[in-house]
């Protein structure tokens, strides 16, 4: 039952051509989304024809490498595209519409560029409590 | 159909003058049983909102009604089963009940 | 009458025909431009005071015939229309327009023909004559005319040293043309000898042909030979009445002509073609479009307040031969086209100047209907509207033109926030609109009139009314909401517009609003024993009804003062922006990180009511019509 | 001299019932440009996954959206289960299918209601909602909440229904039916309605899917694709074929929403008469390692959630790309050329959750 | 004993919230529940709005859009945090994005608990706020006399 | 024969001050009890339970008591004519003047209705503005014609000779009665054509011409609502001369009608809006114009 997913992993140089190849057979952009991992970044691509899933996955050393925009092939890659960069503070050139940093403008910037801190128990804040409820509700 | 509705009842339920009899199982409010707690904190902890307060020493318990998403957490992990999800749900407060 | 009741009319009437050409010739001779302007000043302060005295002095006459003869003032009738013709030839020639050299010259070899073979015949008994109609136009002429001509002295000076240092000042040209048309017109309202009616209309047609190349650009000269070639094409038609009417009746006096009833179809169709191009009906709309881009002043006076009403003074003139007749059925078709057509053109369109050049054409359309339909009530309401229009579209003109160099522009959405830019102004574009189509003002008044005469007399044409009275409020009312909305804070800066100007946007408010309110004693005076032959009230508008419509009037003049000046204790919140509002009161926070201000255009409907779809319609249908009223004469040739 | 006007439309409007900004450029009415800003929902719970555990999770993915609250629990917990190798059992699978369909009619119910009354045909809008409400009582029934089920569950579910009320809940959907029915004779054959509603913002076949449309706006379209073909759930296990539309306008989307009120409805039916026995859940042990792409369809289409664990107690990486995501790019390059009066409209017709597009 | 309890209009504004409590909101315009009843309007308008139901936790890129509706209600006006996120934050009170809570921006008068809010608590909340808003109302009013 | 004839028309001047008087008081109470009835039967139609019918009072007494904020300080002043010329308009109905005089002064106060939409300066009340202009330039003509149809049945613009008139109109108008009725779902706010400013909150311009408007500026606005029902509803009565009884009953049934519609409509556009009442006009009030005149 489980669906056959296929992950092709590439290099950035030769992401524009793969997604072109994509367009071209008529796949559908399903999504783009990043990973920070302690040691690299990931992105990946997903596309989709006829329930067929094939993601290729771009890998990056760190956050200052260029990224190309594939905006100019699949349209709407800019709202992924501009989402990662606000977010992850990824450097992705030629978005066809560049929001530049506005398109969620977020107390912290690029919230997910830090990398998940060692796993340790998450520290509860202790919450103020207005309301006492003991037993039962009023 | 609007002349049907017109020269039909309408579909109001007449809140607050009827109040519904509270669906069972519906989730509304949390309430502990406090005389069979073991002061655990488990709920504290498993609580994703952290809407609940234990102290161990003091023995006591107290949830904050702003807080509880009614998630059912604290009842599930509950080790003596003194925990309840009433099916009535919490009041609101204007801003000097809760001050007071 | 005494005798020298009489002689007092003739010598007025003469003075007003008279002084402006000598007015003319003395400031085309004068070099000094502030002499000359103060000139401007006392010339037509003299013509507006002598109108007022005829009028009022002498508006209890009903009818006289002055039989005034002058040989020598036919001379140079004779030689002047040869002078025009050569003109106008010769400029035609220099800038290679063929059209109007064509009519030129049939023109001028029929009337050489005609004067050359009968001009010894052509006696008319009264050259002249004066009734309460001529008494009507002549006041209009002498108020608004002398006001424009006032008004031109500050604006022109604008014009050349500030606004359009580019083109040359030839303002010395600019108030000779200006005076001597207003002697023109004079001559018009006034002659009762066809020749002399016709030798005044060719002067206001070479006026407007001179004042619409003033600016000597490509543009102008184009539009300026547009107009005399449809002004010329009237004027074949007026000459062939002439001609036809004295081959026929041999007469050439226009009270004998209208006396002879229906026995007269074929001249009376062919001066009402004239009239029609004068007044820029539907097929020759386009050249008074085209005439928008003279100055200001040229605009006002010649081509929405007097000249385009010699058009309709004609029409109305014939107006009870029309009455009843199938010419005249046509002649109130052409109108109602014109009317609905341009309204729904006006829509469309930004440009200040065009939607008060289509909204005239619009009105002197209304004009031209009641004129075709004849009955006393119509023509009631034809004078009515006569009157009405010349001054509100006057100041009008005169308003948007000092807008226009204040602004450096003349499109309507340019006019934002005019009312707290230049508050004066916006007040008397406002009147100038209310009083063109709103509830207790003139133009509305009038209207009611149309459409009761309309009811009585041709119900089916009412429809006409109603639909483009719909169209005439969508477009005066988003033009006024234009200059009322405030979207941002503004300086107040209303310097720098002249004394001339304003005194003649001043007393043209003052007339608008003045006329409203005393139209029924005007009504009753002046246009009730022209139209009904006695000064029985009508019963058209009761005096009940004058008086609620002198409340309204009252209320809205109340309007004006009731704006609060202080504050009283309300909370000024910034404008409603879905939430997103930034410090200043019309700018939000858009996407892509900017700030901007949102932008509120009106709407134009181009797609439904564009210029170039709905004139081509009106123009064929127009010519269709205007055919048919050629051919339903043409019984008459045989 | 250009005569256009520029307004901004949201975040704060009566007809939007979540903030979402459009930047219009019209001429008269006409929409000549249409620029989208967003991100007044964004909350940034997807990093969550480092203050609370993969169980946790589950309470957030169902708050990301309150109308399709439960499929993000499902999507969730099945991404998990497929990275730790879970097996659900066979009930819990058809209780899943049963939610989702409940959920999937009343956030049709809905949607339709807030079309009809973006059109502005307020009664319709009422009646909409009238019938949703008696799905709601269903909903609340069986798991205690009227929009967040709060019952799904890694590794089953955290309710089960008893038979008696499985049977209750036939002949409620079966009177809910009749209802809807009077319904959408109004949706697919008012004079005024398919005046509104039909030529209006068109999205060809070949945009809709180069610009990644999903769920019904795809469908409308005339793409026959529906993730529920790839049988998670219970889906493998009853008949059914996406509803399509071809015209691509909005009278398409509206009648494939309608068409799929009723296939819901079915399948329902379908999933109560075919409900094994048994359990409603396995015990989890474990902490996830490994990636994921699960792939369901939500009322609004397809959702996917990427999900990353390393084998502690919290994910690596959880993202959700929702179909409202996908859906705006669409929106955006169909909304210049059509009338300010249908922007409303054209907006809902995608059915916008700006909550989950936004996370 | 005011008008302002027999008309109390609403505007309700979704401050970063998932919908649950904004769709139960609208849920009590819609037969079941008919606050119209009640003389309640939903206007969207804040210049017509007498009492401002808000929902959801509050991101940052919000802040300026509540408030500003905040302020072109006229007074007498009462806030209604409508839902756990409204009133706390709820679970999404340890994102980066989020404030926690209307009160952080705005005074809150009325506090409805509930994930999601049921129907009836909202209409309880509004209730309450319509006694709020009776305060300020006399509060409003012996101002205008002092002044 | 003279005497009697002055007593008359005595007795005619003091039933019009009279009966303007009364318009003056209970005017704007019959307005609001209709709009009371309107909502409570729509909701009703929407299978709700609805308001009390005392609603819009109590909306209206309750914008009285709330602060007043402005846009632009000048902004109520054209909402205070507004208000006046509705009220003035229907004085002069129910004193039984010139029917044409009624629409133009309406006309008037619409003006200033839509002035106060563009002084309110916000981008939803200027396109408010807009289409109620739209809407104007829709409902104008048939209303016109109305009065033309009137004059031409019995031969009077008078809304008092009319009302007198043993003839009853409607049996020379049934075209202009139908386009009237039309029309009058413009004028009523009522959808499919409530496109300016509507009754119901959920529309793309927010509250459209009012969205500016607050407090007691929004309280006059109502005032003048209701003060326009009576002679709109009055309008449909002209058609049935002195048959008061009968001509009530239409009238009842008419608003009824409104209502009905306002309920199986969705709103429509601009486009539709005025081209379908141009066309009902013409084939339906022209139509009826041109036979009457053929007959006549």
């Amino acid at each position: 039952m489980i669906e056959e997913q296929k992950l092709i992993e590439i290099i950035p140089s030769e992401l524009v051509a793969k997604v072109r190849d994509m367009f071209v057979e008529q796949y559908r952009l399903v999504q783009i989304g990043c990973t920070k991992l302690p040691d690299r970044i990931e992105i990946n691509y997903s596309f989709d024809k006829n329930y067929q899933f094939i993601n290729y996955r771009l890998i990056l050393a760190n956050d200052k490498v260029e990224v190309p925009s594939v905006s100019s092939v699949y349209w709407n890659a800019l709202f992924y595209e501009n989402e990662i960069h606000d977010l992850f503070g990824l450097n992705i050139v030629g978005i066809v519409l560049d929001f530049k940093g506005t398109f969620y403008e977020t107390k912290e910037k690029y919230a997910f560029a830090t990398c998940p801190p060692p796993i340790e128990p998450v520290i509860k804040t202790t919450p103020v409590v207005n309301i006492k409820e003991k037993g039962k509700p009023q | 159909m609007v002349l049907k509705s017109l020269f039909s009842k309408p579909a109001t339920y007449m809140y607050p003058l009827l109040t519904r009899e509270p669906m069972v199982g519906s989730r509304g409010s949390i309430v502990n049983h406090v005389d069979q707690c073991s002061y655990c904190t488990l709920c504290q902890k498993k609580c994703p909102t952290d809407a609940i307060v234990v102290d161990r020493e003091k023995k006591t318990w107290a949830i904050d009604s702003m807080r509880c998403i009614t998630c059912n957490a604290c009842v599930d992990v509950c080790p003596k089963s003194c925990l309840e999800m009433l099916t009535t749900y919490s009041s609101s407060k204007t801003a000097a009940e809760l001050s007071r | 009458m005494t005798l020298a009741f009489l002689i007092m009319i003739q010598n007025l009437v003469l003075f007003l025909i008279g002084f402006p050409a000598l007015a003319a010739l003395i400031l085309a001779g004068v070099p000094n431009n502030n002499f000359r302007n103060r000139l401007v000043w006392v010339f037509g302060l003299i013509i507006l005071v002598v109108s007022v005295v005829l009028v009022v002095g002498f508006g209890s006459i009903s009818s006289e015939m002055l039989s005034f003869h002058s040989k020598a003032l036919e001379k140079v009738m004779f030689y002047g229309e040869w002078v025009m013709s050569l003109l106008i030839l010769v400029l035609s020639i220099k800038h290679k327009k063929l059209a109007p050299l064509f009519l030129v010259v049939i023109q001028t070899s029929l009337l050489t023909w005609f004067e050359l073979g009968y001009g010894h015949q052509l006696e008319a008994a009264n050259n002249l004559f004066v009734d309460k109609l001529s008494l009507v136009m002549a006041l209009i002429i002498g108020v608004i005319g002398s006001l424009i001509c006032i008004y031109a002295v500050g604006y022109m000076k604008e014009f050349h040293e500030k606004q359009h240092p580019e083109i040359k000042d030839r303002r010395a040209l600019f108030f000779f043309i200006l005076f001597f048309f207003l002697s023109a017109m004079f001559g018009i309202v006034f002659s009762n000898n066809l020749m002399w009616l016709f030798f005044f209309w060719e002067v206001t047609t070479l006026s407007s042909f001179l004042l619409i190349g003033y600016k000597q650009n490509e543009e102008s000269i184009n539009n300026a030979f547009r107009a005399v070639f449809m002004n010329l094409f009237g004027g074949v038609f007026f000459a062939m009445a002439i001609i036809y009417l004295f081959l026929t009746t041999n007469t050439i006096e226009l009270n004998q002509m209208l006396g002879l009833g229906g026995l007269v179809m074929l001249p009376v169709v062919f001066l009402s073609i004239a009239g029609m191009t004068k007044a820029a009906q539907m097929p020759f709309s386009s050249w008074l479009l085209g005439a928008m881009v003279a100055p200001t002043p040229v605009s006002a006076l010649l081509h929405s307040s007097t000249m385009v009403k010699a058009g309709v003074y004609l029409l109305i003139r014939v107006a009870p031969l029309l009455g009843g007749t199938l010419a005249g059925l046509l002649v109130a078709c052409v109108g109602g086209v014109t009317f609905i057509i341009t309204s729904f053109i006006a829509i469309s369109q930004s440009d200040a100047k065009k939607v008060l050049a289509y909204s005239t054409i619009a009105n002197l359309g209304l004009i031209v209907m009641c004129s075709g339909i004849g009955t006393p009530a119509a023509i009631w309401a034809a004078i009515l509207l006569v009157i009405f229009h010349a001054i509100a579209k006057g100041l009008l003109f005169l308003s948007v033109g000092v807008v226009e160099h204040k602004l450096h522009s003349r499109d309507i959405e340019s006019m934002d926030n005019l009312i707290i830019k230049m508050p004066r102004l916006a007040w008397m574009l406002l009147v100038g609109m209310a009083g063109m189509f709103l509830a207790p003002f003139g133009m509305l008044i009038s209207k009611w009139a149309v459409l009761k005469a309309l009811v009585d007399a041709n119900p089916g044409l009412t429809v006409v009314l109603i639909y483009g009275s719909a169209a005439t409020l969508f477009f005066w009312v988003k033009w006024m909401g234009k200059i009322l909305a405030v979207v941002q804070p503004e300086k107040t800066d209303e310097t720098g517009i002249s004394r001339s100007e304003w005194t003649a946007l001043y007393a043209l408010v003052t007339a608008t609003i003045a006329v409203c309110l005393t139209f029924p004693l005007i009504s009753r005076l002046m246009i009730e024993p022209f139209v009904f032959g006695s000064s029985t009230a009508t019963t058209i508008l009761t005096r009940g009804n004058s008086l609620i419509m002198i409340i309204m009037m009252g209320f809205v003049i109340l309007f004006r003062f009731s704006l609060p000046k202080k504050d009283e204790g309300e909370r000024i919140v910034e404008t409603y922006l879905s939430g997103l509002n930034v410090d200043q009161r019309n700018a939000y926070s858009a996407p892509l990180g900017a700030t901007k201000s949102f932008i509120s255009k009106n709407y134009y409907l181009s797609k439904y009511f564009g210029e170039k779809n709905l004139s081509s319609i009106g123009v064929a249908t127009s010519w269709l019509i205007v055919m048919l009223l050629i051919g339903s004469s043409l019984p008459w040739l045989v | 001299m250009s005569n256009r006007t520029i307004i901004p439309f949201g975040p704060q409007h009566p007809v939007l019932p979540e903030p979402i900004h459009l930047d219009l450029v019209m001429e008269d009415e006409l929409v000549v440009e249409a620029i989208p800003r967003i991100g007044w929902v964004h909350r940034g719970l997807e990093k969550l996954v480092e203050k609370k555990d993969f169980l946790e999770m589950t309470y957030v993915a169902e708050r990301i959206c309150g109308i399709c609250s439960f499929i993000h629990g499902l999507t969730y917990c099945h991404g998990i289960e497929q990275i730790m190798n879970i097996e659900v059992p066979i009930r819990a699978h058809f209780l899943r299918t049963l939610w989702s369909e409940l959920s999937r009619i009343h956030s049709h119910l809905l949607w339709l209601g807030l079309v009809a009354d973006a059109f502005g045909f307020e009664s319709l809008f009422m009646h909409s909602w009238r019938i949703r409400e008696k799905v709601l009582d269903i909903i609340e029934a069986t798991t205690g909440g009227r929009v967040i089920f709060g019952s799904a569950k890694v590794g089953g579910t955290r309710r089960d229904i008893d038979n008696e009320m499985l049977k209750r809940i036939i002949a409620q959907v079966t009177e809910i039916e009749k209802e809807m029915k009077e319904i959408s004779q109004t949706f697919l054959n008012d004079y005024s309605v398919q005046q509104r509603l039909k030529g209006v913002g068109i999205l060809s076949k070949a945009d809709a899917n180069m610009l990644g449309a999903v769920g019904p706006m795809l469908r409308a379209s005339g793409i026959n694709q529906d993730m529920r073909k790839l049988n998670y759930a219970a889906y493998g296990h009853i008949d059914w074929e996406p509803v399509m539309a071809q015209d691509g306008d909005c009278f398409a989307r509206v009648e494939v929403r309608v068409g799929e009120l009723f296939q819901a409805t079915d399948m329902i039916r379908q999933v109560i008469e075919k409900m094994p026995e048994g359990p409603v859940d396995v015990k989890v042990t474990g902490s996830p390692n490994g990636e994921f792409f699960a792939r369901t369809e939500q009322p609004r289409g397809e959702v996917i959630y990427y999900l990353k664990g390393n084998g502690s107690k919290n994910l690596e990486r959880m993202r959700v790309r929702t179909p409202t995501f996908a859906n705006i790019p669409a929106i955006t390059k169909i909304l210049p050329g059509i009338q300010l009066a249908d922007v409303p409209m054209m907006l809902l017709t995608i059915d916008p959750c700006i909550s989950c597009t936004e996370r | 004993m005011t008008y302002l309890a027999k008309s109390p209009w609403i505007i309700h504004y979704d401050a970063t919230s998932c919908n649950g409590c904004d769709i139960e909101v609208l849920a009590c315009l819609t037969p079941m529940y008919d606050v119209e009843r009640f003389g309640i309007i939903n206007t969207g308008n804040p210049k017509h709005a007498d009492i401002f139901l808000i929902t959801g936790s509050v991101n940052e890129q919000n802040v300026k859009v509540v408030e500003n509706i905040y302020n072109q209600m006229p007074n007498p006006k009462v806030v209604v945090a409508i839902g756990i996120c409204a009133t706390s934050g709820g679970i999404f009170r340890e994102c980066y994005n989020v404030l926690g809570g209307v009160d952080k921006v705005i005074p809150v008068d009325v506090y409805v608990p509930g994930c999601a809010v049921r129907p009836e608590a909202i209409i309880d909340g509004v209730v309450k706020a319509i006694g709020v808003l009776e305060e300020k109302h006399t509060q409003m009013k012996k101002g205008a006399a002092k002044s | 024969m003279a005497d009697c004839y002055v007593i008359n028309r005595e007795l005619i001047a003091m039933v019009s001050i009279i009966m303007g008087l009364l318009y003056l008081v209970l005017g704007p109470l019959f307005g609001g009890l209709v709009t009371g009835l309107d909502r409570r039967i729509s909701a009703r139609m929407q299978g709700r339970f609805g308001p009390p019918i005392l609603q819009p009072f109590y909306d209206v007494l309750k914008l009285f008591e709330k602060e007043q904020i402005v846009v632009r300080r000048s902004q109520n002043v054209y909402v205070y004519f507004y208000l006046l010329f509705i009220v003035f308009t229907g004085v002069l109905f129910f004193m039984g003047e010139d029917l044409l005089l009624v629409i133009f002064s309406l006309t008037l106060a619409a003006i200033f209705f839509v002035l106060a939409g563009y002084k309110g300066g916000s981008p939803f009340s200027i396109i408010g503005a807009e289409r109620e202009l739209l809407q104007m330039m829709a409902y104008e003509p048939m209303v016109l014609m109305m009065a033309v149809g009137m004059y031409m049945a019995t031969k009077s613009f008078y809304v008092g000779d009319i009302v007198t008139s043993p003839a009853m109109p409607i049996m020379l108008l049934p075209g202009i009665f139908i386009g009237l009725t039309y029309v009058l779902t413009i004028k009523l706010r009522k959808s499919p054509f409530d496109l300016s400013t509507s009754h119901h909150g959920h529309q793309e311009l927010v509250k459209g011409i009012t969205t500016e408007y607050s407090g007691p500026a929004l309280a006059l606005i109502e005032i003048a609502h209701f003060y326009e029902v009576p002679f709109l509803v009055g309008f449909v009565f002209l058609f049935f001369g002195s048959h008061w009884l009968l001509g009530l009953l239409v009238c009842a049934a008419v608003y009824f009608l409104e209502i009905l519609i306002d309920n199986t409509f969705a709103r429509t556009k601009w486009q539709f809006m005025v081209a379908a009442s141009w066309v009902v006009a013409a084939i339906f009030g022209f139509g009826n114009i041109i036979i009457l005149s053929l007959l006549g």
